[in-house]
């Protein structure tokens, strides 16, 4: 049995972005979604600091710091990109324009609990970011992440421990092991590395897992 | 593939049933997307709850669709024009309900609806007959108002320039509500004189993001004498 | 005794408008105050439909019939002139950007109430437009009006009778005999017309006026 | 004449006092006014109730007024960065009090405090840790928080182009903060790239209309070793 990579999940999760829709990755893992999106599928890239239409990373001599994504790294925009102020920005975010948004996550729970910006309640220093607008407002959120910390220890828990980043919203999960949905009943595998048995899947995961019918090859459409 | 481009003024219209809000923008006649309004009569849908600043001027436009009967409510901060005697009769016989709110709190709340802002507080009307019978609250020692969004299933938008994204820009004044409702419609629907490339519009100034667009069409002249053809079959 | 014109007060308001200040004219009367503007000073016109920087009506050859005012009168636009949607028009408006606006008016209290926009409470028809939202949010209301109604009605009255476009809100009242202003103590005369003396402009007025120690010819700074 | 070009920038700042509230645009170092930046710190005003959406980053910029130890609180979204560790010595020693709120909640309260709305609804952080202790509701079935808006007696703003009327544009992403900061403060300080004629930014495209400007200036750099002049001076 063989996790996915970082960008195996990327690519995984990138199959399941409709042609057509506008999509927001948030900061950290999910930018390397942006690296996998389908052939033939038009999807453009939303950043909160002001863009709809946000390209590929640009050429070291090409870089102009007046366009950086959320992350403060440099960008380039494509044909057809439109800029605004922060104000319209969450305006797109919060009035549920965006058809998705991808989040890292620290903890996932089946009623679609998200736990992603603070490991500590009391950290003096809390920084959150857009994180919170993103997950309260776009029409889907889609949550990446490895499938147990560093340390083994679960992240798809009963519920969340470390403070949410919002409540119910998550509609899906994809972990370097399986797609999860989350489903009115909790969680839901519909796609799980091979040589993976359903009950070590289970075994690292806290909150109870349910199994689609057909559970398909997740490494079929990962990079 | 993303584009908004459609060709069929029947088809935007598709599945909206009577009784369906509608939003229309345009101050005056400035940024009023004639065309739609005249796609919107020859659709038939009835008893229209109709949001737009002004009632229209005249017989045509924006006021065939009070001559039409089609109007069940109307939201607008100026009721008046041409049509004032139709809009009062309409009113005074119960066909029509109409409400009346200062202009800037319309707009606010148009550009609430689109923003996710469900409700927000403004002095504007604070101790007037407008204010009576809704909530009130005062900060900073000043007494304000609680105003609701309004969001709409239909959008109709009049812009200059447009790309396949959506992207809009408009000319003059005749912005005013366009960009608000752009975003306040579940289904916006733009009128716009030139359908222009990608990249043709420069990003700094796109005045109302594609992403609220979802059917884009390019302005035709609408006939004045077309305007009644609703009288043929009402 | 000769009354101002409706040009003349126009005239004598234009008067008081400061250098480099921000101004809306309300529809109707005040729309006239445009055509006095005291030379040598900078004002730009607001007008909330989305502009500032309005400039004076075109030749019938140059209308252009996206450059109109509230209205819905054509206008050209000065150089320096921006332009904005109905969101950020009225923000300017809410938020107290203007130093000035100029209404119209019905009526006019001594605690600066003003009626403009209604004669009747039970109009089915009632007509706010923008009034409202300029009388709220203005740095100053000045009102410009004649002094009695067409049927010698006073509109200077102990408290208004017809439904309120602002509480406590004007600074000033212009009128074809007068220039009044709102004080904490209600109404100080300072400008009067030429033969009128102080117990006739009481009696043409409900409410108690008190006058300044010197009251100025009306007629002096009025065309 | 209305004409918001000024030469001293230290006349910009006269008569405010320590403990003025200052706002601060950019996000990360677009759109970030260094040059005023820069003179705020060389004016010496202390006990700053600072707003800005980052705590800035090296010991140069806005860092160097965390650094020199001008800031008595610090609203933010994100208070990270590379002058992190001075940030956690500051808040946990008690010298300087942090307040951090959702990026969207930020910046629509700075929009709200320039627009006459003193208080609004926002589903954002409804359920989470941010919302604990604040007044809740539903609308539409959802839960919502109610947030006020910021203003400040100081705002500095960057950008593009700008005329004498005040009147400016932005460049690409450097826009972010900038028009809401410039409408949200009673004083507005300005540093522009470019002072152009009058007429020569397009009405159409305008980002910031002049009313919400006062002061402009336009941007000279600031020598990489001048930040730390305050060490001499503190």
């Amino acid at each position: 049995m063989t996790p996915l990579t970082r960008d195996g999940i990327a690519a995984r999760l990138a199959q399941d972005i409709q042609d057509g829709w506008h999509v927001n990755f948030g900061i950290g893992m999910p930018e390397l979604v942006a690296n996998y999106l389908p052939e033939g599928r038009e999807i453009l890239l939303h950043s909160e600091n002001g863009i709809l239409g946000m390209g590929p990373y640009p050429d070291e001599k090409d870089i102009d710091w007046t366009l950086i994504n959320a992350g403060k790294k440099p960008i380039t925009m494509i044909k057809g990109a439109s800029l605004f102020d922060h104000a319209w920005s969450f305006g797109i975010v919060r009035g549920g324009h965006l058809e998705l948004c991808v989040l890292g996550g620290y903890q996932v729970a089946p009623n679609g609990d998200l736990a992603n910006w603070a490991r500590d309640a009391d950290d003096p220093l809390p920084a959150i970011g857009g994180a919170m607008d993103l997950a309260a407002g776009a029409q889907r959120i889609y949550v990446m992440m490895t499938h147990n910390a560093n340390n083994g220890a679960a992240k798809l828990l009963t519920s969340c421990t470390y403070p949410l980043t919002g409540a119910g919203i998550v509609k899906k999960v994809f972990t370097d092991l399986a797609v999860i949905e989350v489903t009115d009943d909790g969680f839901l595998v519909t796609d799980m590395i091979p040589g993976l048995s359903r009950e070590e899947l289970q075994a690292r995961s806290d909150a109870p897992l349910a199994f689609s019918d057909t559970i398909a090859d997740l490494t079929d459409r990962a990079a | 593939m993303l584009d908004r481009r459609c060709d069929s003024l029947a088809q935007a219209f598709e599945g909206i049933g009577d009784g369906a809000r509608v939003m229309v923008a345009g101050f005056g006649e400035a940024g009023r997307p004639n065309m739609l309004i005249k796609a919107l009569l020859d659709s038939g849908i009835k008893d229209i709850d109709l949001i737009s600043n002004n009632a229209g001027d005249g017989e045509t436009g924006l006021a065939a669709l009070f001559y039409a009967g089609r109007v069940r409510k109307l939201t607008c901060s100026f009721p008046r024009g041409a049509m004032r005697e139709l809009a009062m009769e309409l009113v005074t016989s119960g066909r029509m309900e109409l409400e009346v709110m200062p202009q800037g709190t319309l707009a606010e709340r148009i550009r609430a609806g689109g923003c996710g802002i469900p409700a927000f507080y403004t002095p504007t009307s604070f101790g007037t007959l407008i204010a009576e019978g809704k909530e009130t609250r005062h900060f900073n020692g000043r007494g304000h108002v609680l105003e609701t969004a309004i969001t709409a299933e239909i959008g109709l938008v009049k812009a200059h320039k447009a790309d396949r994204y959506g992207n809009l820009t408009f000319e003059n004044l005749a912005r005013n509500f366009n960009p608000l409702v752009a975003a306040a419609a579940t289904c916006t629907i733009v009128e716009a004189d030139e359908i222009v490339e990608l990249g043709d519009i420069d990003p700094n100034n796109v005045h109302s993001p594609g992403i609220f667009t979802n059917h884009l069409f390019t302005t035709r002249p609408v006939p004045e004498d077309s305007w009644q053809d609703w009288k043929e079959t009402a």
